[in-house]
């Protein structure tokens, strides 16, 4: 395994780009490569006819691009009495997962804030709780959510479907915020208090613009598992707030019925295709340095 | 105006004391620089007054009132980092303005008193880049600004200067000496640099072991430094000292007499183990001639532009001498050194105490 | 951090905790508590109250399906997150040295991560299948003795379930240790090249450490991919052949829903979150002493 | 005003959400408005719906399986009692006995059945049968007989699923067809462990071993859609499954008795029957409880249920329905189900959810090569009987 | 031994040209001295040097080889960096053993460099805190450390003493000296005290606005300076400069004539233009007499230990002076300053430029 030292100038002479390098990017492409394996199965097999998938050439293109599959997936899968498709929940993830995700990120930031820099009695004891509890086999806690969300009258409501899911989030974001903060230096938090910050705008300002790789990473973590719940939004959501998962689970997942697998791989990379474009666009926020020229030494 | 009391204070990582009975009265306005080697404490106790670091014992006062344990920003200070702490994602407006806004100052007026920071500084075309696109100087000036663009009733500056160059430095000393003049705010001043500490303070504390050592004006800490450590640390190149014995109002040194004016060998009885300072500009470079002063061989001749500083050598004995740039040495002369009577410092052999 | 007595600024931090220290401790703590005391009764498909003693601890431990699920649990720990680690951070480390396609690459190595295990695992499943998967592409390639039947070999499936896990999570860990290292001062690479440290012994001893928290983040998110490991097994193996590639949760899971026997999944619950405390415990201890000797 | 029945059930693929619509259109006529709530796989959907009642929003209908799931609900009186609906609409008259005791307690009707499959079927590749020139095997030498002949020719066997609850069906056919009635009716109504130490079930569980050993070696985890896909492309002659294998079959567009052939084996045993019940939570209010009168009224129409059945392809369960239309697997698979001496419950409707876990967990692994022997497996599913 | 030479170089930041045409000449084993206001491109020059910076144009050549494009840790160099960069979860000693582990040195030879190293830099004590445990000036010594136990062919020191108090920074001045005279390395190092500067170096570049401005010995740039921005820059404090006009070979400044020495003022012609600059330490101080030197008035007096440093005004015009501090001087006192007619610089008023 070839790492080479962090970050590299630019050359001026391409190609004088030294062997190491290009071990770099044959070895990235290389993993990629092996990464994409099953995605590409999962496309060709999209396209493919059920009697082709029978045949059973697992790797081999499909003998016709067909976008059928794709279009019944979307569209007119059975899902149960309706054959919809997964574009029945579409609309129903976004509500989910939109508010759930932003609380998640927000209720984890400002805790794991709370935990680094201020002393606050017994707080390193509730972190402990919280993590270990994150251990726990989050299905056994269901039967106990929905008695505490019955009470405050928010079982079957969209409220109670966010509300489960941020109480799930945070330990873990919390986790990956309470470290991150753990790495910025004192100082910084020091001059702010001196330049007369409180505990808000210390956070807002100063703290959050240096957390955006963090943000980032919370938000992929964050989006993909809250977009991809299934058993929350079932449990808590109730009829109204099914997501899509629902549907995609029904597509794919019948005791006795006959499967298409093509339909299936279409529903299932069409319901990743958010997660997706959600990796893609948060490159810019992977920014380099971002406490670089804040302190000396 | 408000000054500053440090009551006894002592300061611990945890079970490491850094600092104790720390007792220290600032009065209102007062500049007084701290000076110490380095990891004495000096940032710790900057650090202590402006409530960014716990106290184990003891009490700070700030304006007649107990401060110990109130919040920095309700302690009415601003304070400059060693270590800069420039906030890594706003522009260098922003970072100077930072305060002002927290403190909800008109926007006119933050406008108007960053330009004039910035203006001070040196640092205008600067004021919309990102900290890690700066030099090191360029950081501190604004590190400084930062804490300068606040009219706080305390400063807490911690080595502002050090990484800047000559000019700049002097141009700033004066600016901040002006600053002083014209807020008459307190201000509290850790430096290394010996011309700073002079030409500043108002009052020089030097700190060592986990005390204070000494605290007077810089003349005081100069020509009178209460103990060999003192009076070793503060001047450059530091004092000589000689180890001898007292004998007729006199010190005998390597077999030597060297005279002591009266005035300071009143109190000091024959044969007393004493050590004899002297400071380089104290010293004066005689050809070699029998009986006028201790003889000694030049070592090193360090040009240093309007001076030269003379390494000399007797024996075990290294004495630095401070000569003008005119003087005509050579490493190798054989010379003979003379010291001014008066000048002469005289500590106890065992407590390095001085004397009088 | 520094101050002794409430300040304003330090009671607002204790007062944003305070709503979540009350729901930690009623869904977490009340949860668990729950969980623990129904592991004493007989429970099946909806809890009752009625104390049964160590009944359900004593099924447990003499449940065969049980005891492999731990083993299991355990061997998959031990590959999975020093593999998982060791790749994750290799492509942090290559993606931060500035490579062009990164947004590319990223979500590439990311969007495992993306896909649900229901499909996913299916897709291993085929590829794994020693019939018509890769074998079956290496036999056609003219290698003709080419098997690899792991997936249906009953002491070699859960190695299969470790590549899909590992294929699964690799990016995640990549993407929460290419933060730490976006955090990394520039001069502290340039001091390392100076130095002449070779890439290895730097990211081992140098930028490894100095993103301790970061490892330490992903540490803790690939324990809970081991103890919460269900999905990839009951896409790829359901569990078999046999028992063989059972975990715990898919254990807790079973009996909780399908087989009605909440008292007994409680137990297994109980007994799991005890073996994360007698592993976390400790590390915390040596976490929290090592910091205190910093201060 | 609207009436709205939500009724929550696990039927999610196409023939089953044909047969749903048949449902939903018929309690529409009926003035109902009908709220669907389909959620995939079994325990998903009874957890779920287990978890709305408890919360406090119950859905008007739920779909259980046959057997012993509800009676806990019962037991915490969270269920609707149906005795008196059951009465006026005379059940016993309708439905076999078998299935609509597994809803009963104590005399009292708490579930409606609502549909029913056999769960002891092989099934053949025709063509394959023709090239290897065998007839429909009959009994377990006429299987093996074929099996030698099919590898002698190249081709794989038997191709069975290797899933956990398909292993546990399959090992109930070969019970009941090996063992005789007499001892899996000891072995399921009875719990009997001795039955399970006897000789007639030591005889099953050698021909179980057997049909392992002529099973290709990607069985392991295998479902079992993936394995009637291989009889289905001529890759295996034998599978084994229920009657809904033959919707798959009916997909790919084969024909039964020309492309395919089903059978039990030692058919003179009789079928295992399996089948949904509906429940029907206490209703929460007036409203609801017009809805269930409405949804029971429907689910329990000859005509509906039929139609039911046909769109679902599984048997139609209710007396007197049409079977004409039927294709020939499921309207053999009818007349077994009409018949009580050939026909018995399987171990689900029998036992409680946790002694079919743990028989579950004895036969996977005893299915696994290098698993239990035969003796620790009859041990293990012995000892199974007694689990709680 | 290596040295060091840099042809045409130019970098930039982006577009920002921060650097361009330098050229520099260093032999093996000088020791230079990079003098220049903060943010003028020392820094980055460093950089470069050490490889760690994209050159734009231009080559670098060590050891007679060109180095260019060549991995830094082939360049056999070493470095000390202006913000430390010590590693951060490493002991002390970790920082100072890793580069001679993983450069394979035996164990006890490694152990007996970090035991010289830390000696000489006072920091046994604290060979097993971290870097976070330290103070400001334990770091710097620390990062020194680091750079000086490695046996490098080149020393670059980014303002290595900044945060050190005088007393250790004279003894790390004599200790780096002491070392390029063992070592024989060449160094290359940059700094804003005007005392390491001269006592250091063996040449010192002045650099500003992208460019050398001056490059020569310590006396040379102290005694000959090439421009105003060097004359001004290199002293403390600065140069006083006064604008004149020749006249029969004096300047005529404020209407009162400056007597130049013939040496100086023979190649100006009556009427041109001029600036004369006089340091400090060349103007003396007499009672107000008519006729012998300008008039001028007493503002300030600083107090700096061995001497005084006097701020006098004529008019618009400031003028420092340091006087012995025997002197009796007050603020507010008339005096007349006399000018060391050989000492004093002649430039020219429209380039800046030195006269001869
Ligand atoms: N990353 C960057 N992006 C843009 N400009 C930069 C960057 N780094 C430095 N600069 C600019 O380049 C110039 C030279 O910087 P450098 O750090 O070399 O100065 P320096 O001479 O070392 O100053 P100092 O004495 O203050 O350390 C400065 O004006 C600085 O603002
Ligand atoms: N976090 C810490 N944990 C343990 N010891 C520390 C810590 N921070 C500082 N120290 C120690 O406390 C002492 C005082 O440190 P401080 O930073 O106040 O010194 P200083 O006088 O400012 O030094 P300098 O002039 O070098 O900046 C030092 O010996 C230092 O090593
Ligand atoms: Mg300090
Ligand atoms: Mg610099």
């Amino acid at each position: 395994m070839t790492i080479t030292n962090g970050p590299v100038l630019v050359r001026r002479n391409a190609f004088a780009a030294p062997l190491s390098r290009i071990l770099v990017y044959v070895l990235l492409i290389a993993i990629a490569i092996a990464a994409l394996v099953p995605l590409y199965v999962m496309i060709v097999t999209a396209f493919k006819s059920m009697e082709e998938i029978r045949s059973g050439t697992l790797l081999s293109l499909p003998h016709a691009f067909s976008f059928e599959h794709w279009h019944k997936a979307w569209n007119s899968a059975c899902t149960g009495l309706r054959c919809e498709g997964l574009k029945v929940g579409f609309v129903n993830s976004f509500l989910i997962t939109i508010p759930s995700v932003f609380l998640a990120i927000a209720v984890g930031a400002v805790t794991g804030y709370t935990l680094s820099f201020w002393r606050v009695r017994f707080a390193n004891v509730l972190f402990t709780v919280m993590l270990i509890g994150g251990f726990f086999p989050y299905q056994v806690l269901i039967y106990p959510l929905v008695r505490i969300t019955s009470t405050i009258g928010l079982f079957n409501s969209l409220a109670g479907v966010i509300f489960v899911h941020v109480v799930f989030a945070l330990p873990v974001v919390t986790l990956l915020f309470r470290n991150y903060f753990a790495s910025i230096p004192i100082d910084l938090f020091k001059a702010a208090r001196i330049d007369g910050a409180g505990y808000w705008r210390i956070f807002f300002s100063i703290l959050l613009p240096m957390s955006v790789p963090m943000i980032a990473v919370a938000g992929i973590l964050q989006v993909t598992f809250i977009w991809n719940d299934y058993i929350v939004g079932l449990v808590f959501g109730g009829i109204n707030y099914a997501p899509m998962t629902v549907q995609l689970n029904n597509i794919v997942h019948s005791t006795y019925g006959e499967r298409e697998y093509n339909v299936e791989m279409a529903a299932t990379l069409l319901t990743s295709v958010v997660p997706l474009l959600v990796y893609f666009t948060s490159g810019r926020w992977f920014v380099r340095g971002v406490a670089s020229g804040a302190v000396k030494g | 105006m408000t000054g500053v009391q440090l009551r006894n204070l002592a300061i611990r990582y945890g079970s490491v004391e850094v600092l104790k009975g720390i007792n220290l009265e600032i009065p209102a306005s007062e500049f007084i620089v701290l000076l110490g080697p380095s990891g004495c404490g000096k940032s710790t106790l900057l650090n202590a007054i402006a409530g960014l670091q716990d106290v184990a014992e003891g009490q700070i006062l700030i304006g007649e009132q107990d401060m110990t344990d109130v919040e920095p920003k309700n302690r009415g200070i601003a304070m400059v980092f060693q270590s800069y702490a420039l906030y890594p994602r706003m522009s260098v407006r922003g970072n100077l303005s930072f305060g002002l806004k927290v403190a909800k100052v008109a926007k006119p007026e933050i406008e108007k008193r960053v330009a004039h920071v910035a203006k001070m500084l040196q640092i205008e075309p600067l004021l919309d880049r990102k900290p890690a696109e700066l030099s090191g100087g360029q950081r501190q000036r604004v590190a400084i600004g930062r804490a300068v663009v606040r009219d706080a009733g305390v400063f807490l500056f911690d080595e502002p200067l050090s990484n800047l160059d000559a000019q700049l430095r002097s141009d700033l000393r004066v600016e901040i000496k002006r600053l002083h003049q014209r807020l008459r705010s307190t201000m509290i001043y850790v430096t290394h640099d010996q011309i700073e500490a002079m030409t500043l303070a108002d009052r020089i504390v030097v700190m060592k072991d986990r005390i204070i050592q000494q605290q007077g004006t810089p003349d005081e800490i100069y020509n009178r430094p209460a103990n060999t450590f003192v009076a070793r640390f503060v001047g450059s190149p530091a004092m000589n000292f000689l180890d001898g014995t007292i004998s007729g109002g006199d010190a005998i040194v390597d077999g030597q007499a060297v005279p002591i004016a009266a005035g300071l060998s009143a109190p000091l009885a024959d044969g007393r183990k004493v050590i004899v300072g002297v400071r380089p500009e104290d010293v004066t470079i005689h050809a070699d001639a029998p009986g006028s002063g201790l003889a000694a061989d030049i070592d090193v001749v360090e040009p240093m532009g309007p001076e030269k500083l003379v390494w000399c050598k007797r024996g075990e004995i290294g004495l630095s001498v401070k000569a003008p740039s005119s003087a005509t040495v050579r490493s190798g002369d054989r010379v003979r050194l003379g010291f001014a009577e008066q000048k002469l410092h005289i500590f106890d052999t065992e407590t390095g105490k001085r004397i009088q | 951090m520094f101050v002794r007595s409430p300040s304003s600024s330090r009671l607002q931090a204790t007062l944003t905790l305070v709503p979540v220290a009350f729901v930690v401790l009623s869904v977490y703590v009340g949860g668990v508590l729950w969980a623990a005391g129904i592991s004493f009764t007989r429970s099946s498909m909806l809890p009752n109250y009625r104390f049964a003693g160590f009944t359900q601890y004593i099924n447990l431990f003499s449940n065969a399906r049980w005891q492999v699920s731990l083993g299991n649990m355990a061997l998959f720990a031990v590959i999975f997150i020093p593999v998982t680690l060791l790749i994750g951070y290799s492509m942090a480390a290559m993606i931060n040295r500035g490579v062009r396609g990164e947004n590319a690459l990223r979500t590439i190595y990311l969007y495992p991560f993306a896909m649900s295990f229901i499909v996913t695992g299916l897709v291993w499943r085929w590829l794994l299948d020693p019939n018509f998967g890769i074998a079956d592409v290496a036999r056609k390639l003219g290698f003709e003795n080419a098997s690899f039947d792991w997936i249906v070999n009953a002491d070699m499936a859960l190695f299969t379930i470790v590549i899909a896990a590992v294929w699964h999570s690799c990016g995640l860990v990549m993407v929460v240790l290419l933060a730490g290292l976006r955090g990394v001062d520039d001069d502290l690479w340039k001091a390392i090249r100076i130095e002449g440290i070779p890439a290895w012994k730097a990211h081992l001893f140098i930028i490894m450490p100095s993103i301790g928290a970061s490892i330490a983040t992903a540490l803790v998110l690939m324990s809970l991919t081991v103890v919460r490991m269900f999905d990839v097994v009951v896409a790829m193996t359901g569990g078999g052949p046999g028992i063989a590639t059972d975990v715990p949760a898919k254990f807790i899971i079973d009996h909780m829903f399908e087989r009605q026997q909440v008292g007994l999944a409680s137990a297994a619950a109980t007994t799991l979150l005890l073996l994360v405390l007698v592993i976390a415990v400790p590390l915390l201890y040596l976490k929290s002493r090592r910091k205190g000797a910093a201060q | 005003q609207e009436v709205k029945g939500e009724v929550i059930h696990q039927w999610t693929s196409a023939a089953e959400s044909a047969g749903v619509k048949v449902l939903a259109q018929k309690f529409t006529e009926l003035g109902g408005t009908w709220v669907d709530n389909a959620i995939s796989g079994g325990p998903n959907a009874r957890s779920t719906a287990v978890n709305r009642v408890v919360g406090g929003n119950p859905p008007a209908a739920m779909l259980f399986n046959t057997g012993a799931q509800f009676v806990e609900l019962q037991n915490n009186g969270l269920l609707r009692d149906l005795t008196e609906t059951a009465k006026a609409d005379k059940w016993q008259d309708k439905l076999p006995a078998a299935l609509l005791n597994s809803g009963m307690v104590d005399g009292e009707y708490w579930a409606l059945p609502i549909s029913g499959n056999g769960a002891n079927w092989f099934w053949f590749n025709k063509s394959i049968l023709d090239k290897i020139g065998v007839a429909k095997p009959k009994n377990w030498d006429e299987v093996f007989a074929a099996f030698d002949k099919a590898k002698a020719a190249g081709i794989t066997p038997f191709t069975p699923s290797g899933e956990p609850r398909w292993q546990r069906l399959m090992f109930n056919a070969v019970v009941l067809s090996v063992a005789g009635r007499e001892t899996y009716d000891a072995v399921i109504y009875k719990r009997d462990a001795s039955a399970v130490r006897g000789e007639k079930f030591k005889a099953a569980v050698k021909i179980f071993e057997k049909l392992r050993d002529y099973s290709d070696s990607g069985t392991p985890g295998r479902s079992w859609p993936d394995s009637t896909n291989l009889v289905i492309s001529g890759k295996a002659l034998m599978t084994q499954g229920g009657t809904w294998l033959n919707g798959a079959f009916a997909a790919a567009g084969k024909t039964a008795g020309k492309d395919y052939e089903c059978a039990i084996i030692n058919a003179d045993q009789g079928m295992v029957i399996s089948g949904d019940v509906f429940l029907f939570p206490e209703p929460k209010n007036a409203a609801m409880t017009k809805a269930q009168d409405l949804l029971l009224k429907a689910f329990a129409d000859v005509p509906t249920q039929t139609a039911f059945a046909v769109a679902n392809g599984t048997i139609p369960i209710l007396k007197g329905a049409d079977t004409s239309k039927l294709n020939p697997c499921i309207a053999e698979a009818s007349r077994f189900f009409n018949d009580p001496k050939l026909s018995t419950g399987s171990d689900q409707m029998m036992f409680s959810p946790a002694i079919v876990g743990a028989v579950e967990d004895a036969i996977t692994r005893f299915s696994t090569k290098g698993g239990l022997t035969a003796e620790q497996f009859i041990e293990a599913y012995a000892k199974g009987l007694s689990a709680s």
